[in-house]
């Protein structure tokens, strides 16, 4: 097969509308926070605020037909792949309009239509299924890949090292998307895993073609996706996408971050990828506050979607236990 | 009708299946040229090449979890983990993750994926390849569990599994794999979640499953000598479990025996006493028997390996105790 | 005597632990600065220092397996696993590993190791955060399985599995962390399989576990005002099991119902029931009822969840029916 | 702490120590196949004629108090750490004389007198534990080093992947050596691990000190292993052992071999270790012979002491099942 190589350029206006993608995402994250710290909303929840520009980058170099995994941290790759927000938001809040309509809620949004093959709570769990996924893909000629974003921390577990090591071994069609934001939960890169300065070298130990890309830049990351993307797709191999991001806020929300210091938490926010592409895209203060005004006007919808939802009866939870 | 050995059944269902569906294919260690280490797959490898018949690193984790990704991207995968003591290192995706994925999702996917797995005493295997662990999956709703004992249940039991939408862990015993028996010419699919009645009775009941329907047919032979009229039931699929069959069978012989390989403690004979003392209270005489592996880990000397190890007799004397003999 | 919380007391008998004991020493996940996800272990680090309470990566088999060879090499490791559910990837080191060494040795080894976890429904945590597994450990021969449910037990209880010279799975519930209870002054040492009679009647025996025995006891509270009387009793350690103490209790009572928070199909009430059954039987009046989750995994949005688990209610129904009311 | 980094001579006569052990695994094992092929022996069993330097090497290397985990593939890890033949054959017939008394098999060998913390017939199974002990080690502040043997298979499993990662991190005193005979039962290297021809690939994902070494030359084997033990020992970290060895018969002893072509068994055999260090040292055929003698009898009388080992009792079964 050949080996395809093209990076698609990216229009101002392309990145205006990752801008917008990355705002929505923004303060639909921070909603979250809010209603979450209201006390309206059940579950364990994690935000991604600050890795905005990985979800977006990634998910808008993928194709159609194109699937992924996400982890407990999932609304941006969500929101980014396309689903509603009233859908995520009525999923967190346990309605039935919600996109898994109840079952899942933040930790467990699926969304098959748009590729999206589940987020997962366990660290790793999604990884054997993106390789096997991939491995569908070759076995079919779908000129289809398959996606997992997963943390630093996700790289010490051993479904980890058994995913990437069969999925070279057979050249499936994946990419592995590593959001090393620095941290799994209070626990700091150095403390986990021994090359957290440079955690592309996991990919060394499965021969593994690795890019690593500034998770900030959300053309840098689009780009490396789209190389990750196509060489995958042409059957060549799966990519490991070394991404550096920042996590602005606590692991999950209410985390009172005992664990880090104010320099640590100053070091992500100076990172705040909106910030960056506004800056480099020379949007003013107006538009700005016009594209933030249209994004909170999404959210605010969604957040009525959510709230006006429907709750399931109690009695469907033995619904959906078996197809 | 001719006649197979549970292993050419087993074997049969998966060349069937093959043939019939492009999506079916079957992943495994050593399973390719080797034809596993129990030779259940020996010849697939040529009839349907290495694409279809994938021979994987040793790691039964990322075995499960493709089968998974496979199964949710469209395909029917048959993944085996060569012996049943490490499904422990798989359970993460199979517990978690396949029996989990249609429910979290709200029903938009589904896992058909069907992981085949074999175990058991016998040839002095040691502690580490030799446990029975069904009982651990009939606990995790999502999925399904099949341990069949025949030639003709394997055969169309392994079918119906591959064929299912869900994810079946499908248990099959070391001991069986020699074992002949009578099969329709033609395949025929037997539907999960219905049990088989062995041998009539009016006596006493003993629920068998795996190897132990075997030797509860030697039991019975022997009760049958001292006057005792003995009914065998194997459920053959253990989740959803045929509840009705085992009721009907204990309102008619009042004394059940319940007997697997497995350990007594916690195996599945407690689910199935617990139900029976339920549903079937005021027909019961005595109290239900189990008979199942003593609480040991399997020992590798021959002499206490088969001492932990239920037998015939052991049955035998579980069922002389129900009727007080 | 003085009142703690559930957590305070956990945390008070691993703080003595370590006090006295230098080989006592603790490893988990966001366990030290964090003091771990349920904040148990908060103030540890500041006391023992980053050597003896270890951060881990994510790696729950390696977590496990580490604690095994340091207990071979003479130390008394106490491990956490964060969420039960994770137990999944570490049960072949579990099972296969520290539950056999010691007879696969021929008696050589002995792996005093402490497996501490936690889970349950409660907070919403979805299908992956609160699956109650313990019916699993309880299967394997080599493990002891603690469920504490109240403070002075927990801290009684914990002290012993650091001290025995076996693999313990020590099982906490997520919703009994804030419980507050009366301990004794000075930490008491609980031996490992004994029951406890949480409450005397004569009319039924509630045999319940963890969380499910305050909703035994409130059950309990309000079938008095019907005139019924409930004997609950807490098993505490599940393995090795006090059978003699839950046997006495229905040879008084005639009537059981079994209650836990793990789904009821091949839940520890199956063991518990089919126990009974064989040695009470003449003694049951009714049959014995059990109360657990639904067959489903934990859905995520709260009335879906609240229909899973099981509550007071629940109990207070299966009461009355075993006494026909 | 100081780095430790010394070479101990090997004196001529060290070699034909070397030599003599290498010949009583290799008439050891020649005898259990005997033995097996005639029905005589329970299990399952596997052999590793051809790996006998490793062994050998690897143990000589060890200091008293330093413990070991092995494999399924274990006599010889076992014999070269002193455990006596008799007690290793009658473990093989399950007799009370055996190493574990019956209760655990070729499969499950201990002698912690000697160091070795069990056999294991899970593949990884005992590098987590090997961790652990090298942790114990370390927090003790002894001077005792943990060692794992497993093969090229194990590298592709979780645990080896854990393992390796908290070790690396913790640098415990742990010495892992893969014992690469390039095959995975029935499974080539190239069909089971991306990086089969180069193993030490694997320490790359840990920043892991390696060290690649020559397994049918047993100096090599024994100095490699020197170096690998005392900069574990000193604190320092630990490191992984990369062996080219091979396997010059089947996985399990009466294995056919479909899988294998004449010319790579012929390939294994031209790598005998043995003859090779008898080449190396001018052994002569007389000296050899006698040399063969002497393995002979002392197996000779293992296997009498075993076949009249005493059988255990059936309720012995029920022992050592707690402490
Ligand atoms: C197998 C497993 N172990 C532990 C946890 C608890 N946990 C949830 S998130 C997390 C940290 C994950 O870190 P990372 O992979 O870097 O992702 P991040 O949270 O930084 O996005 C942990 C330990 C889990 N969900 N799964
Ligand atoms: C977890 C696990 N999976 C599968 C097996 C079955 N098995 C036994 S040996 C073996 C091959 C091991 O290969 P390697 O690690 O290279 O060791 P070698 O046999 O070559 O010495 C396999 C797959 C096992 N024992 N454990
Ligand atoms: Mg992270
Ligand atoms: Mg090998």
């Amino acid at each position: 097969m050949a080996k395809v190589e093209k990076k698609r350029a990216l229009t101002e206006e392309s990145l205006r509308e990752f801008l917008r993608e990355m705002l929505l995402i923004r303060r639909f994250e921070e909603k979250v926070e809010e209603r979450f710290r209201a006390g309206d909303l059940p579950g364990f929840l994690h935000v991604a605020i600050g890795q905005e520009a990985v979800a977006v980058g990634v998910c808008q170099a993928m194709d159609e037909g194109d699937v992924f995994a996400s982890t407990h941290r999932a609304h941006g790759h969500t929101l980014a792949r396309g689903t509603h927000p009233n859908a995520v938001m009525a999923e967190l809040y346990g309605k039935i309009e919600g996109c898994c309509h109840g079952y899942g809620g933040s930790m467990h949004l699926y969304d098959v239509e748009r590729g999206n093959m589940g987020a997962n709570a366990v660290i790793g769990g999604g990884l054997p299924a993106v390789t096997g996924a991939g491995l569908a893909f070759k076995l079919r000629d779908e000129p289809r890949v398959a996606v997992a974003f997963f943390g630093d921390g996700a790289t010490n577990i051993g479904t980890f090292h058994e995913s990437l090591n069969l999925a070279q071994l057979w050249k499936t069609k994946t990419v592995f998307v590593c959001e090393n934001n620095h941290w799994a939960e209070s626990t700091p890169g150095w403390q986990h895993s021994p090359v957290w300065d440079d955690m592309s070298k996991r990919a060394l130990a499965y021969d593994m073609r690795s890019i690593k890309v500034d998770g900030q830049d959300v053309q840098a990351v689009y780009e490396a996706a789209h190389e990750a993307l196509d060489f995958a797709r042409s059957g060549e191999g799966p990519v490991f996408v070394d991404v550096e991001t920042f996590r602005m806020h606590g692991h999950y929300i209410g985390d009172p971050q005992v664990y880090r210091t104010k320099e640590d938490r100053q070091e992500a926010a100076d990172q705040d990828p909106i910030t960056k592409l506004r800056d480099r895209l020379g949007v003013s203060d107006d538009e700005f506050e016009s594209l933030d005004a249209e994004a909170n006007e999404i959210v605010e919808a969604a957040l009525e979607f959510a709230q006006n939802g429907t709750d399931p009866q109690p009695e469907d939870a033995l619904k959906n236990v078996y197809a | 009708m001719p006649e197979l050995t549970y292993r050419e059944a087993v074997r049969d269902a998966l060349v069937e299946a093959m043939r019939a569906d492009e999506d079916v294919f079957i992943m495994g260690e050593d399973i390719a040229e080797m034809g596993g280490s129990m030779a259940v797959t020996q010849g697939l490898l040529d009839e349907f090449g290495p694409e279809r018949v994938r021979n994987t690193p040793i790691s039964e984790m990322a075995i499960v979890g493709a089968g998974i990704g496979a199964a949710m991207a469209g395909m029917r995968p048959v993944v085996e983990i060569m012996y049943e003591d490490f499904l422990t290192l798989s359970l993460e995706q199979i517990v978690n993750q396949a029996a989990k994925h249609r429910f979290m999702s709200g029903g938009q996917v589904k896992v058909p994926l069907t992981i085949r797995t074999q175990g058991g005493a016998g040839w002095s295997p040691g502690a580490q390849h030799a446990q029975q662990l069904e009982a651990w999956l009939v606990h995790i709703p999502g999925l399904k569990v099949v341990y069949p004992s025949t030639p003709e249940d394997v055969r169309g039991l392994l079918w119906s599994s591959i064929y299912d939408e869900n994810p079946v862990v499908f248990f099959e015993h070391r001991l069986l794999y020699p074992v002949k028996g009578e099969v329709p010419e033609k395949l025929e699919p037997i539907p999960l979640g219905k049990a088989r009645t062995i041998r009539e009775g009016t006596d006493v009941t003993v629920i068998a499953m795996g190897p132990l329907v075997h030797r509860a047919l030697e039991a019975a032979i022997a009760a049958e000598e001292e006057g005792i009229s003995v009914e065998i039931i194997d459920p053959r699929t253990l989740q959803p479990l045929d509840e009705d069959a085992l009721v009907e069978s204990v309102k008619k012989t009042n004394r059940v025996v319940v007997a697997h390989e497995a350990v007594t403690r916690m195996g599945f004979g407690a689910e199935v006493a617990a139900v029976l003392q339920y549903k079937a209270f005021d027909y019961l005489d005595a109290p239900i028997e189990r008979v199942g592996a003593k609480f040991a880990p399997l020992a590798f000397a021959p002499v206490m390996e088969q001492f932990i190890v239920p037998h015939a007799e052991d049955v035998l004397e579980a069922i002389k105790r129900t009727v007080g003999k």
